[in-house]
């Protein structure tokens, strides 16, 4: 199933489309690869440059069924057009990571592409509930929704794991707390100097891993700067990544506080403007917080939900 | 005792939170109830407050109430941004902020909160947005102060759900925990200020906002609350004070009644 | 001692004379404060800002003899004015931590500050041996040198646990080496998950960390950019952090991939033009390699090496 | 078999090694030999080489050699510059390098490293500089690349100290020790080359470069040294190569003799 797609990507360059049948028996012999270093697959002899390709292709190749997918952007930078693409091509069963599931989850959950999600804040920032989560906690709609919750802290350790190559993380946390319980990826772990018990967590190492960034020149080096959250961390632990970007550039000049993830980190740049809408892209255009408001209306209820997905994702646009 | 104005019980609230906030007092800060109250104060006696929102902005100096803690403004008017792993790990968990401002859907008398759930966790009454900070800003922050709207719904006898842990069952529960800071020194509602018994931990009705009554305060809290021996009037909102909040909330991108 | 020491500190604002003393009683009082969270002390009620005060007095209030001090500074903006001026206060029996010793520390050693050496890599970068450093191993002159040695991810992580107020982290390494066995400071530790073996290190909280920096602005805020090796994080796995930088600025105006240290994070600033030099400050002046060639045959034999630190360091000149 | 020009033996070590690097590899570059070679790559056959060095410049582009790990040079030229803690636990760590590039004082034959100390750890007759990243580089990059200049005394029957890890003692030791890269597949020296049986991990001499005699391997070697059955003989330098490797000497910071 997965090499059919991975065949059918049509690159452009002769180079990449064998690197990517390579990468398809590094698959099958080499799990441990995958699972362990949490690195794209996509490599031969003399490493892979990340291609541009349309949005459509990247989801259709990079994401299954049933795959675990990161969709990161701490506020900023949501990619939300990924989002939208995903629930186009009716991908389902997909594992949901992300610390804020905000609207972009709301809508994936809502759209029942989604059967567990793995999160540690979910809510409309500022504004108040995600109905379409709570529908599904609550009552099971379209789906039941199996959850694996965190804090922010646990969460971050769990990718930042992911990007080191390590099965799991150390912090001082969840004892005391009722998630301590409930969550099967913290476990107990004891200093062996100084025997103070603290919290493991469990490496989050996605198949897939989306961020939206400002910019990436044509050899696929991304650039983003403000906010820029648990990005880095997200790209480098997804065994594979795709970053949608606001823009393609001939140069990155550099820019303050800027992140810059080197082509050979990440597997596709995909261009989509205003692809993180209603959350906002600094530099390009601002957060709608207009639009944050008006979800409240719009998804309290499953008919308007589907009315409005069916309008305004379905029908092309987003 | 008298106000020279009249003001509402949420206006009282967000002074008397911000009244707590010092100079240059390095404060995280929860969107919301905490966001209003910490930006009141920027804009009354604590202009230097150093402001840390979970997005990673350190020193955000916002010109008005953010919507979230990742706002535009406040990315802008920071005088630099961390990432995430920066927040939690390097500044959140070796406890090097003095204040933790949040607030909760629920509290119970040992300063624990709940924002998780209502009913059970595998079978939700009312499933709410979870932890996010939390946790962190409540176990590792120098010291806590909490928001809420004083209600039985969220005054509880017990809680459902332990999101954050404020004193545990009593004392000894925040060492065991391996929790650093001190947590919870004091819980401000619409109805007056909670702080806990030094020995007991359990939270104690210490101040009385003005034209509030005590029944009122007894009616609201789902458990058999102490109030103290020497019940204080909380000072009522000055002029000034009442300006700055209804400038504050008249420029916000916060809806009315948040 | 350290009480008289800290009392003597001449600020000039009475605030943060008071500061100080209350500093003392926290010493006293809580001494988990001090070693669990490795945070200055220098703390009331409204956070400490750094003062810009003079080499000489930070290095004379901050570092008391028998402490542990790190200098940090990975290649670049190496701290050798602080350094020069540890020498020529006499501080002794140093614990010295460090990725790659470099001069300065040979100069430490040689001057008989040392007692012991944290560290992942002793030589003279491109050049060859740290003569003194040799010399202090091999010969126990001018004294005796205990040493506590990694590879730079072991050092690294012991400096990222510090800053992160944990007692150790995790890493794949060390395994199968001989360091594995003669650095008490490296235990094994097993991953709950998977049952992986791996290595925990231990924490370092320096007493005071110490590194160079190209700016700060007059509230004691720091920039430092171009290559910021393990920095930031000595900054915060120390109890105490001084920071000697190039130039007083009136505005930090943005740098790309500068590191911002927030004044609240530091305990003092001192200015120190040309202090990193041989070493270099990217924007103010590039690497002396020809003094790192020259201080192979200067710290070949004692005499010399004496004789250019008594002319060139000791006389005041650094 | 004869170059159209002469050449030392130092130049053939570092021209063989240049050959083995392609274009658009990652490399994480050892200074000396290493980054010589590297930047011969580069001038040569691989101009987008990605080369790492560990002070965080990634995709450095010196005009010069380098002589140190952190020259300016390397920062100015880099795509961008990461901290050392990305440097160790987000590149190395994971295994995304493709070739690690080391140098070494001694290597035996199952191409373990010293670089840490001659004589024993605790009463040293000459102490080297240590591991610095070297450990993680031969632990963790997709496959290692050693170069170093062959003597009895570099390449001893016994390690006195393992500072990195070849093939520990054998096959199924990198797999017990949790290394995850290949480890070394090629030794370069000034004499020849050296590569690992694929079953007994043990180095096998296999390419002799131009002008050497097999005694002087055999006698520069501590240990009863394998020879390939089919040992074939280094491709002598071209003349391109030599001018390159020249000019790159003539330009750059590194003492001659290094």
């Amino acid at each position: 199933m997965m090499f059919l797609k991975i065949i059918l990507l049509r690159f452009t360059q002769r180079d990449t489309y064998i690197v990517c049948l390579t990468a398809h028996f590094s698959i099958m012999s080499d799990r441990w690869f995958l699972q362990g270093f949490g690195v794209r697959p996509l490599r031969q002899r003399g490493s892979h440059l990340a291609p541009i390709i349309p949005l459509s292709e990247a989801i259709g190749s990079l994401l299954n069924d049933g795959d675990t997918v990161a969709l990161e952007g701490f506020t900023h930078l949501i990619p939300m057009s990924a989002g939208h693409e995903i629930i186009r091509q009716h991908k389902t069963d997909l594992t949901v990571v992300r610390l804020t599931p905000d609207l972009i989850s709301d809508q994936l959950i809502g759209m029942g592409c989604v059967s567990k999600l793995v999160f540690s804040w979910g809510g409309n920032p500022g504004v108040g509930s995600l109905h379409r989560f709570r529908d599904a906690v609550e009552h099971g709609w379209p789906q039941p929704l199996e959850i694996d919750e965190h804090s922010h802290a646990g969460l971050t350790n769990r990718f930042i794991a992911g990007a080191s190559g390590l099965p799991f993380a150390v912090m001082r946390g969840y004892r005391g707390t009722g998630l301590d319980g409930v969550t099967p990826t913290v476990l107990p772990i004891t200093c062996p100097f100084t025997g103070e018990e603290l919290r493991a967590v469990a490496a989050v190492n996605p198949d897939l891993s989306v961020i939206h960034a400002q910019r990436a020149d044509r050899k696929g080096n991304v650039q983003l700067w403000g906010i820029v959250g648990i990005q880095k961390e997200a790209v480098l632990a997804g065994r594979r990544s795709l970053v949608t970007v606001e823009e393609i550039v001939d140069e990155l000049d550099p820019r303050p506080g800027h992140v810059v993830l080197p082509s050979w980190l990440v597997t596709a740049v995909a261009l989509s403007p205003r692809g993180s809408h209603p959350s906002y892209a600094a530099g390009y255009y601002q957060r709608d917080n207009d639009f944050y408001i008006a979800w409240d209306a719009i998804s309290r209820n499953r008919e308007t939900f589907l009315a409005w997905m069916s309008a305004n994702v379905l029908g092309g646009a987003s | 005792m008298e106000s020279a104005e009249m003001f509402t019980s949420d206006e009282m609230m967000s002074i008397a939170a911000a009244r707590q906030l010092s100079n240059n007092e390095v404060c995280f800060i929860g969107i919301g109830l905490p966001s209003k109250a910490a930006n009141l104060a920027r804009r009354l006696h604590a202009p230097d407050l150093i402001m840390i929102y979970e997005s990673g902005t350190l020193g955000a100096k916002p010109s008005r109430l953010p919507l979230s803690i990742g706002d535009g403004d406040l990315a802008e008017t920071a005088d630099t941004i961390v990432s995430v792993p920066e927040i939690f790990n390097y500044l959140l968990q070796p406890g090097r902020i003095d204040v933790g401002f949040l607030g909760a859907a629920q509290i119970d008398r040992f300063a624990n909160l709940n924002s998780t759930v209502i009913g059970t966790y595998r079978n939700p009454v009312v499933r709410l947005p979870g932890a996010g900070g939390a946790p962190e800003i409540a176990g590792a922050c120098k010291k806590v102060i909490v928001m809420l709207r004083q209600s039985p719904k969220s005054f509880p006898k017990e809680l459902p759900f332990i999101t954050s842990v404020g004193f545990g069952s009593g004392p000894g529960d925040r060492e065991k925990f391996g929790l650093k800071g001190a947590g919870p020194v004091m819980v401000i509602t619409d109805l007056g200020i909670l702080e806990p018994d030094p020995k007991t931990k359990e939270l104690v009705f210490t101040h009385l906002h003005p034209n509030i009554e005590i029944e009122k305060v007894i009616e609201s809290t789902g458990w058999n609350l102490r109030i103290a021996d020497q019940l204080e009037v909380t000072e009522p909102p000055t002029k000034e004070e009442l300006e700055a909040i209804r400038s504050l909330v008249a420029a916000g991108e916060l809806p009315l009644a948040r």
